[in-house]
């Protein structure tokens, strides 16, 4: 439907205005917001996203897009929750104990909202403590960790050994990445999956669910 | 009283040559940095592993086989001096006694050497700066800032011969500007909370210095123009951006001599060449043998005025040939037996400028590294009065050289950089004249600030 | 028939420079391997673990991450052109469908990004020699040398461009000699043993290369002349002794081209200097860049008739930076760009001898890599007739242009160093002049050897 | 004993023909073998150890001197027998399946004899069921394994579990080493002792008994 191509291009070039707009006429268009969201927002997130790993577009313009996004389902919020629609999966992320680093983190949450995930952000330093009261509360289907430094990675380790201590392990998949991590790091510690960066984060994240 | 540099100590592109500062600093054991002889600056870091007080003993022992390693080699490689730099991992610094004990360590084991065998080594402290995350109380006062100095007065003590750090200083506002590519917001980061920080800060440390003998030697605006180098080696920004970054990041950096540093300028900060340009100084630098730690786009480019070459960090792990720190230390041994030979025969300007036109075509970032353009774009720096107008200027100044090297085939740019460059200089140049109105104009926009923290 | 060399190549110590070749290689996808610009030749291996059938999935994911990483970086910094090298290690040898599966997962992505983004890239393939070890029936037949030879032509079908090896004829006798720094042991297996070896090896090479397509290209002495290398860098056996080893492998590396090999030499195989003075054919070399794999005192001078520049191998494990190998590509490319640099700008001699005046001083293994001693040893080498009589003048030109270059102060050596030295001039020249008697006078010595598998 | 310092000074001079002589005389002169062993060639080699980890003398220097050892102790055999005197300690070396490096293994044998040690070497390229079989066989105090490569270094790993296996793990001490190997891998598989290079391996094969 051809508003729902202008939703997802004005996604893909960030803006906002014209998203709120497009997606107030969808919607009196009488078509679903399911489809709003699916076939108009996230299909140009979607798009941005390949073209983003194709090094055809930059980081700014992609979070701009997020922005529009997040404007556009803003709107869809009330009537998602009517139409029974829930997002495709729940994230709790967080950069672990002793870690300061927070960049890289925040493109995997932007990566991931973008493919439509609901992300809980708990920040950066965060004890294996405060990750298992989140994973409680929140009750995600992923939790993302990540590590920047050889010396914080191996708490990666202790939140998972963690997860298992309070009997949560089977009920979360676990992510986990950062500059130092590896798959065979990944594999060592018994994370369900590790991505070599944000755009693949979200590919691998859909894969768990 | 902080000294504004109105004058750029270099005039002449002929004297700025790597290995040779007009301000040369003499180390107690003789070393000489700047003296006429490039010499290797190797850094290292821990393997995977935690650092608590049950690893204590293994993270010693890992120090002690490093500094070892590296001794061994300097012996057998013959290298006429070196400087190894402890950055010290958060825990070491919240819990000083242990940095300082690493610093001891690596100390002991290199005067041993210089005693036994007569190979001259130094050592550059630099605690990491904690003074980041949710319990941070002020940027200038309590846990935080305390243990900071307490750490570099301990390893002072204990025998370190040069300070530094990498401030951070604005760099919560720093890293929403490198992720919007911001530039009005990097400018504000920079120029105005990174100077006002790096004034309270190194007057510290200068401080220290005359009462420990240590010399304060530079801080790196790595969290500022190595956050936005990585991520636009990674494609997610503009190298333009980046390029404009690490211009002015060089404002900020020179506020520690403002105040009393006196070089070398950390390896990790390229803007390093611009303080050497404006102050005389001598200073570190890193670029393809630190391809361990970053990759990038400079690494030719960044020994042209170079006196200690390094290599910025490489964990204690083993390749095929031993262990990497020592693999690391024979790599920058031998780069620096090259320039240190072109220097013996009267080569070193034909060799710093192979090593210049080599990279400055491919990138902007390694185009504003070019000594004849540091030198040029300094001149002009140094004639802006205040912080802020020089942050400006610094971002206008590169823009316009990037321009006209694009331009004059002298830069290779393509079509989405150059998109970026007019939005980028249209940015600045509309920017407000008054600092006042500037600051109103970023501050409100800055989620991450607290501006409390820095009495604002 | 074998074609033995009378006269050298080069005559003219200004045309003996890297990146130019008397007898360029010419790739396929249109390389010039010694036709003007140097290029990085980079080699890898796995991380720790075992190869298994089991394990095979893992080891091709290794494989390909490694080449992904390095075709990415190489058009990230515009390399105009690089080799791959894979080593088979010994089960993919032994299990020719195995490193023949590695070398297509290499081929096919490297020709991917040459159609996609015009990255020249090509492959050298380097079959381990699994000729060794209690099973092994006969050099020149059975299990182990149908394995090597259907690794090659697999390989060469399956698109590598170029064919190496470090063959081990001889190597079980060069053990023992290294071990006791015995000349002798050392010259019969090089330049009996290894020599006979080399004909047998390379004319089958060579008729590969015809049928298929690839380039026969060189061998490395590695087992001979690098484990003496590795053993004197930790100062096990005196460097002399490691330096006249050097020399006298060249005499076995020749064969390769005596019966058809067209280059580029092998990386590791330092004695490729000789071969390309003697030969016109370009050569690949290692050194500063190569400190991953080695420790060496050849960092700088290695490269200064290099054709290809290499790292001789890195494990798949992360660095700061990201996975080694791309670390060292990097490394790699930025060495390549000055060196090309400077042959654009006509200033490539001058580069050449500053490295090699940067190095020649400290080490005799450096000093007989100079171009002007490697010229000069290889005019008087080809006047010898036979195999036997050449390593013997081998070993004595290298002795002769240590002793005279340390009694000019060119080259410094230690008391120790300087009688080993006399030892060793002294056995050498006592050889006996007669093959027939000398073979009589070494074999009944060499314990590992058992002549039979070498139809002795 | 000035003749025990000749003996000891002729080793280190790796002077075979004086060492049978000296040993000769001073059997004669009543000495136990046992001193002469200890005090005497013993005391050669390990002076000579020490100059060779401090770079004063060279490889070929320690195994002439160690084939002077074996003539000194030919000599002496049936009478240490008589005394009861025993080698300090037995070990057996390898270099594990898969890996044909023997250099570094030649040399910590070498080194091992030196320090007093008897010493079986199964050679290269060896698999976990000879070496089970020589450790049954020969039940030495003390089993050595080497690996150059980083494709044959977990193989040190299997002969331990196979050991396990076997029941023997209690019963021998194991050591590793080789160019790829770290103490992090050692503790890592569960290996009694790690050394760096030939002369500390003795020490630690020293203080492993
Ligand atoms: C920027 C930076 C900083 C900034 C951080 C800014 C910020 N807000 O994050 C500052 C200056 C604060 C900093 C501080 C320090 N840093 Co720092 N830092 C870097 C640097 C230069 C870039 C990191 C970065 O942002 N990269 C860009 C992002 C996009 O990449 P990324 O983080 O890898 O994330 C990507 C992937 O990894 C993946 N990913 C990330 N997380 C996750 C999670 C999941 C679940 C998944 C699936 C994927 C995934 O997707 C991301 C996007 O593609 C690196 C150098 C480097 N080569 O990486 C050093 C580096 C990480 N830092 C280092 C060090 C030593 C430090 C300090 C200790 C320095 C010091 N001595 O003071 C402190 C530590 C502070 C602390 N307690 O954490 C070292 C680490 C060495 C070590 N031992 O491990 C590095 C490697 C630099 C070096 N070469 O030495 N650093
Ligand atoms: C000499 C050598 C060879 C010779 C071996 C000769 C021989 N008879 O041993 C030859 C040419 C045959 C060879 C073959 C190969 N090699 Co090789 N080889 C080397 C080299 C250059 C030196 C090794 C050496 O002898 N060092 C000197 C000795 C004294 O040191 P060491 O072995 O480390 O031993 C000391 C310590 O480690 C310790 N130690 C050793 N063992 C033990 C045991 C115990 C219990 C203890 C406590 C201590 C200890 O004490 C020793 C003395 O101080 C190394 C390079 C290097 N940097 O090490 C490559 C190297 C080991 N080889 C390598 C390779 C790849 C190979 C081949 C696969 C090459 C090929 N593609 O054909 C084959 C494999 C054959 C096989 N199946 O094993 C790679 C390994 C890479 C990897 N993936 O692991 C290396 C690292 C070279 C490189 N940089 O790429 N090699
Ligand atoms: S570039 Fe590296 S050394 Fe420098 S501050 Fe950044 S992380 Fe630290
Ligand atoms: S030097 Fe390295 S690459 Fe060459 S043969 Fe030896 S082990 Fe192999
Ligand atoms: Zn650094
Ligand atoms: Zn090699
Ligand atoms: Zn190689």
């Amino acid at each position: 439907m051809k508003i729902l191509e202008d939703i997802s291009l004005a996604i893909q070039k960030g803006k906002a205005r014209d998203v709120k707009q497009l997606v107030m006429e969808a919607l009196e268009m009488g078509i679903t917001a399911q489809e709003i969201l699916d076939k108009g927002l996230l299909d140009g997130m979607g798009k941005l996203g390949v073209r983003f790993k194709n090094n055809e577009v930059y980081v700014p313009e992609v979070l701009i897009a997020a922005r529009a996004l997040n404007n556009g389902t803003e709107i869809l919020r009330e009537r998602l929750v009517e139409e029974g629609v829930k997002p495709i999966g729940k994230v709790v992320i967080a950069t672990v104990k002793g870690d300061l680093h927070d960049i890289g983190k925040n493109l995997v949450k932007m990566m991931l909202e973008g493919a439509g995930f609901e992300v809980v952000d708990l920040g950066t330093d965060v004890s294996e403590d405060e990750i298992i009261k989140a994973v409680q509360q929140e009750n995600p289907q992923i939790l993302a960790l990540s590590a920047l430094l050889t010396t914080t990675m191996t708490n990666q380790k202790v939140v998972i050994d963690a997860l298992k201590e309070a009997n949560l392990r089977e009920k979360v998949k676990v992510m986990v990445g950062g500059a130092p991590v590896t798959q065979a790091f990944a594999d060592e510690i018994g994370a369900d999956g590790y991505a070599e960066d944000a755009a693949t984060a979200a590919e691998v994240a859909r894969s768990l669910i | 009283m902080a000294h504004v540099f109105k004058t750029t100590a270099y005039t002449n592109l002929e004297d700025f040559v790597y290995g040779k500062a007009l301000k040369p600093v003499v180390l107690k054991n003789g070393m000489v940095i700047g003296g006429g002889v490039l010499y290797p600056e190797i850094n290292f870091t821990l393997p995977p592993m935690l650092i608590t007080k049950e690893t204590m003993s293994d993270v010693m022992r890992n120090y002690r086989d490093i500094t070892t390693g590296i001794c061994e080699r300097a012996k057998e490689l013959e290298v006429p001096g070196f400087v190894a730099e402890i950055e010290t991992l958060p825990p070491m610094t919240e819990n000083p006694q242990w940095g300082i004990e690493v610093c001891k360590t690596v100390v002991d084991i290199i005067k041993e050497y210089e005693a036994k065998y007569k190979i001259k080594g130094a050592v550059r402290i630099t605690p990491n700066d904690i003074r980041e995350g949710k319990e941070l109380e002020h940027m200038w006062r309590g846990r935080h800032w305390d243990s900071i100095l307490e750490t570099f007065e301990g390893c002072a003590m204990t025998g370190a011969d040069l300070m530094a750090i990498e401030s951070v200083g604005g760099k919560e506002t720093h890293d929403e500007a490198v992720m919007y590519c911001d530039i009005s917001k990097s400018i504000f980061a920079l120029s105005v909370l990174g100077a006002k920080d790096m004034e309270k800060l190194w007057t510290e440390i200068v401080r220290i210095g005359e009462k420990t003998g240590a010399v304060a030697s530079g801080d790196t605006a790595c969290g500022f123009a190595n956050t936005a180098m990585v991520l636009a080696d990674k494609n997610y920004i503009p190298k333009v951006f980046a390029a404009a970054v690490r211009v002015v990041s060089a404002v900020r950096s020179l506020v520690a001599f403002e105040v009393g540093a006196k070089g070398p300028h950390k390896d990790c900060g390229y803007e390093g060449v611009y303080v050497k340009a404006i102050t005389g100084t001598p200073i570190s630098m890193e670029g393809k043998t630190a391809a361990c730690a970053h990759l990038s786009h400079v690494g030719n480019i960044a020994v042209c005025v170079a006196d200690l070459w390094s290599n910025e960090s490489i964990q204690n792990i083993k390749l095929l040939a031993g262990m990497a720190p020592v693999v690391s230390f024979e790599q920058l041994a031998y780069d620096c037996r090259l320039m240190n030979r072109a220097m013996e025969t009267g080569d070193s300007l034909l060799l710093r400028d192979l090593h210049a036109d080599s990279d400055s075509y491919y990138d902007p970032q390694a185009y504003v590294l070019r000594p004849d353009v540091v030198l040029e774009i300094s001149k002009e720096l140094v004639k802006a009065e205040t912080h802020y107008e020089r942050g400006k200027r610094a971002a206008l100044l590169a823009f316009e050289h990037i321009r006209s090297a694009h331009e004059n085939g002298k830069l290779r740019l393509d079509e989405r950089e150059l998109s970026w460059l007019d939005n980028l200089s249209e940015t600045v140049e509309n920017l407000p004249e008054d600092l006042e109105e500037f600051i109103d104009s970023v501050m409100d926009d800055c989620e991450n600030l607290d501006p409390e923290k820095y009495d604002m």
